[in-house]
């Protein structure tokens, strides 16, 4: 089932093989102090190498790869279990929105920090009132000399506990409803007047955290896009984040294998077609996102794959844990982070809503 | 697609919505309507080149009149004659390529593929002379029998000794299939006979494709029109999410189907177009109610082609038995 | 797996096989000319062993069986695959409205006939505009000289098309709002004014009927309860009908020891799980009813045993097709009628609200 | 229940909501509690006979107490200890009855049962004289162990040589698990051991069917007080109908495990109870939203329970595999 790839892309395929091939070591965990320092070591190797953030322009620390090239990129990483990406946050989700929205400042001085790690970004969406209904959001930016003013709540976010700066919605005009009047915002983690508490995850270390904002100043130049159209703004990063840009095939194509294997060093003819079925189910993801590249990568279509994957990616994770009885380490992770992801970025409820209300036209 | 493709569907979606009668095809002695069959030849959906008298289409399209035909559940002899078109091209015999393709082009001459094992053997171990094969596409009405023996492939004509065929109906009435039995007829070899096993699989995936993105849509239309509790009951949300799954669940299968060229992918989406058309028809049943088992309506008709497709060119099981065999640890 | 069975139970078990393993035989379907007439005369057969409404009183043809022995008596007649009950829908539905709501003339008029299949009844609940929806019906009972004339339109009338007799409800007060103003009425089929026409099944086989009718007339001793308290009568049926009578384990239990043979005989490994699933989803029912036999059998309870039986008919023959390839006649009749079990009766959409609102109290 | 059995229930519960810190139970020594298991002592959740100091409860009162140490997930001996019970009851010794069951019932000796099996041989077809055990309940603070080899039960003292007890942490916290290695140690034989499997599996069912009532108990409360786009996110239909699904599945799994009486209907209750857990698990993780990954919400010791009960006495494919071979044609 090789792709029908073009010269170029094959020469790349090739160079990225290599180069994971002699860096790519064992981690300790992302959540953990010292394997942050890790993962923020290993992203500037990527960076050295201009491996990491390979569909950037040049100018930022990119090579500006094309779609195909960053898929391809994304199969070799996680075909060899390269380490998670600490910059994930950045990368994938407030990269994006500033290519969009941010101005020529904003992404000069941002994104060549992001690519290097040397900043690495937390997400500042949900609030404890306000988790797939961003609307909802009661956190505040108050206008003042030169800036803002941020005071509120901010939870669940990722990464928080060890990052340096973070992104989110504010609402700057109490008295618009819902979708009016929220401002996107950057601030930093370590500015006065911000309090960041780790939350335990179920094996006890800190892959969340709640950030506590009591009149945080941001400057002007932090603004993303228009005060008061962050909606608009922040629905361009959330679609980012349900869709391709976070959930590359490559990754379940990976640990598809992973699954088989197990299954051949365990072979439980019980569990076999669900070994077969989660491997058909990421060849299908693979197989729907190269043949999808044509289309935007953006709008409800991404419900369709944020539900997709993120099933698949349980469904992967329970048949390994079957097949093994008990939760071995190398799993672990991955199982934590696929029993999240039907929940975040948007429960699949509400993405259910969306492919029923915008792609089938059923009524409310 | 490109505008030349899209403009193929929309003729084959115009000329199915005039002249298709699934009902009554079923009936005829054919199994099909043999005028909406010049119909569709003459449009060109059969892909055969132009210098054996066709209409240069390549798979790409003749797929897409496929996901047509599926859409409708037109009985039709496009997937076993894409087969055994490809199968004839496959020997290099340009001699038999201009003696047959242009009747087959046009529609006035029907082939059928039947592939049968060469190692078949007797009780003795020596070669059988007798093979026997079911569920050939239109292999009891064919006019021309192409033969792979696993390394050649053979013209034999279906009208003399030694070459039983009988119509065998299963649960899908919308699909002409046949067992035959060959007992040593005379027969010509035509050339060498590769493995078409995925180009099978690819077009039928389409078909299915076709059919279960058509069962949404009628129940999309259907759940918006029936009113219960003073509402319609597309817009209960249990529902809604019920048609969300199915909608992933169809653009996942055309993916996969679209992706079907070689035999691992092809393997991949006779699985999961299968267990999608199957999954989408067994909704649409529950989801329209009542309604759905009775005869008039076509919700059992797709259901049943569900059922009999996933049988077709092997069952599910088979394949995922021969993707287990395949898979090797990363 | 054996019940802890009393004396007396064990020998009517032991009567009851003994009766079975010496008339069982095969029927033509029930839903032809031929095969109604043959299961007509099976009923007289029953009857005349007193075996066709064992729990009912005796003086109705019964025996005063308790539910235990008549569970004990499914079990049995599944088990030898005995033939479908053409009086089901008399037996089942319309008898116990009969003995809560019905007067005393009305049972030892319809009761015996009917324990004989001297009259077959069929139901009569659905319309075009009302499938789930019964409160919304539009047929209508106009009070006249001694009685009543019913005018509309019955669908999905089951058993329709070769019985005798009808029950339903009809909207006997127009100005009275869905569920008001409604009132339970049985009819003669053959009465004037009454068009029935068969609907063909997906085998082409009239499992349902339309029925029409045009100033039917229908004497005052044949409304069942009060006039405009149909509501109320029909739902002690409609529970009847989720619920345990209709759907004895021992019908899934015999379906499920047929699943077994067949995959002894097609032993698809990649199948088994489905298969035990399966059977042990049979034992499970059959658990759950022998263990609830002290809880009612009707009430928002028998919604739970609605949406089990009936997903796990459809689980069941479902294996059963995928083992055998293709439908066997012996697994046809079975398959569509598993088909409509999460239809009728109230959709398990239905039975979801119910259980929802009414056992788990979530708002609506 | 009789009116005993209920005030029996009430009188747990309301001894649980009291006492019972699961977090707090799961880091002492010997993963419980000590106190509160001589307060369930001196209620008498043990089924010992009064002749032998117990309160006579049976079988079925001693489920009812799992029932509710399930739904609190508090770490317990009862599990264990009622196994054990069981199998010493069994020998008819009763001079060892006399001697053990008293302290057992007064919480003050903590008893647990190895399993070793007879058949175990070493590469030269010798009896093994090392037998090891793992999944062994309260195995390395038990104050003695009763070792069946299959067709004797042995009384063990585990403070002596040839006795190996290593405390082994699993996925699942707050349930104490050992590995007994034994290497000839000293051993007095009480009686024969009969197989008493199915007591095991349905005393867990009890307990697995408890705490699925409670995760759907949790979920419920949960959805109803959390709010999202103006509405309790209860009244949203598609969770409604997910909650009523797992209704459907707690009642059930209820009355396979009361029925547990044999070995067929116990591992009928062992599949269908480990299955129904953890869908209920699982659901409530993802019904709960982000709040349910936290080490402070107690989802996630559900979850690793259902996942940890699951593989106790055998997993739910070892049990369907034994029941394919149990089932014989009808």
């Amino acid at each position: 089932m090789d792709l029908d790839l073009d010269a170029e892309t094959l020469e790349f395929q090739a160079e990225v093989r290599a180069w994971l091939s002699s860096h790519v070591r064992r981690l300790s965990s992302l959540d953990t102090s010292e394997g942050f320092a890790e993962h923020r070591a290993w992203e500037r190797e990527l960076a050295e190498a201009r491996l990491s953030v390979v569909s950037w322009p040049e100018e930022f620390g990119g090579r500006d790869a094309s779609l195909l090239q960053w898929l391809v990129f994304e199969e070799e990483y996680h075909s060899v279990q390269a380490p998670a990406r600490v910059s994930q946050n950045g990368i994938f989700l407030l990269a994006p929105t500033l290519f969009t929205f941010g101005t020529d400042e904003q992404r000069k001085r941002l994104l060549p920090a992001m690519a290097r790690a040397d900043e690495v970004w937390a997400q500042a969406w949900s609030e404890p009132e306000a988790g797939s209904d961003l609307a909802s959001l009661r956190s505040t930016a108050v206008q003042c000399e030169g800036g803002w003013l941020l005071r509120g709540q901010k939870t669940w976010s990722s990464r928080a506990a060890f990052a340096d700066k973070a992104f989110g919605l504010f609402r700057s005009d109490p008295t618009a409803s819902r979708h009016k009047g929220l401002t996107y915002l950057m601030f930093d983690l370590k500015a006065p007047g911000v309090t960041v508490r780790p939350i335990a995850q179920l094996d006890g270390e800190p892959g969340f955290a709640e950030i506590f904002l009591d009149d945080v100043f941001v400057p002007d130049r932090d603004v993303i896009g228009e005060p008061g159209d962050g909606w608009r703004v922040a629905m361009s990063t959330a679609s980012s984040e349900r869709g391709l840009t976070l959930r590359s095939p490559g990754r379940f194509v990976a640990a598809a294998s992973r699954l088989v294997s197990l299954y051949r060093a365990n072979p439980d003819p019980a569990l076999r077609d669900r070994v077969v079925d989660a491997w058909i189910g990421a060849q299908a993801y693979r197989l729907h996102t190269f043949g999808t590249l044509a289309r935007p990568a953006s709008g409800p279509e991404v419900s369709v794959t944020k539900v997709f994957w993120s099933e698949l990616d349980v469904a992967l994770h329970e048949t390994a844990l079957d097949l093994l009885g008990e939760v071995a380490p190398e799993w672990r992770d991955g199982w934590l982070f696929s029993l999240a992801g039907p929940i975040y970025a948007g429960t699949n409820e509400i993405q259910r809503n969306v492919i029923a209300e915008r792609l089938l036209g059923l009524p409310r | 697609m490109n505008s030349e493709q899209l403009a193929l569907r929309s003729s084959v979606r115009a000329l199915l919505a005039k002249h298709s009668d699934v009902r009554k095809a079923m009936e005829l002695p054919r199994g099909h309507d043999p005028d909406l069959w010049l119909r569709l030849c003459d449009i060109g959906v059969l892909p055969i080149p132009a210098e054996y008298g066709g209409s240069g289409a390549s798979l790409a399209e003749t797929h897409i009149v496929l996901e047509e035909l599926g859409r409708t559940l037109t009985p039709s002899p496009l997937l076993g004659a894409t087969i055994a078109v490809q199968a004839l091209l496959a020997t290099g015999n340009d001699e038999a390529c201009r003696r047959l393709l242009p009747g087959i082009a046009a529609g006035t001459t029907l082939a059928a593929l039947v592939s049968s094992d060469a190692s078949e053997r007797d009780a003795q171990g020596h070669r059988s002379t007798q093979t026997s094969r079911s569920l050939v596409l239109d292999g009891d009405v064919a006019d021309v029998l192409l033969v792979a023996d696993g390394s050649s492939l053979f013209e034999v004509s279906p009208d003399q000794p030694g070459v039983s065929r009988v119509h065998t109906p299963t649960m899908d009435p919308t699909r002409r299939l046949a067992r035959i039995t060959l007992t040593g007829p005379a027969r010509t070899r035509l050339g060498p006979a590769p493995d078409l096993g995925h180009v099978a699989l690819a077009a039928l995936a389409a078909e299915q494709v076709g059919a279960a993105a058509r069962c949404l849509e009628l129940t999309v239309s259907y759940t918006k029109g029936r009113v219960q509790f003073g509402r319609p009951i597309a817009s209960f949300q249990a529902l809604q999410h019920r048609m969300a799954d199915l909608h992933v669940l169809v653009e996942t299968a055309r993916s996969a189907a679209l992706a079907a060229t070689d035999p691992v992918s092809a393997a991949v989406a006779k699985v999961y177009c299968s267990e999608a058309f199957s999954k989408v028809a067994a909704e649409m049943i529950q989801l329209h109610g009542g309604i759905a088992i009775t005869w008039e309506h076509d919700a059992h008709l797709y259901f049943k082609r569900a059922h009999g497709s996933a049988q077709l060119f092997g069952s599910p099981a088979e394949h995922v038995r021969r993707l287990t065999a395949m898979l090797q640890p990363a």
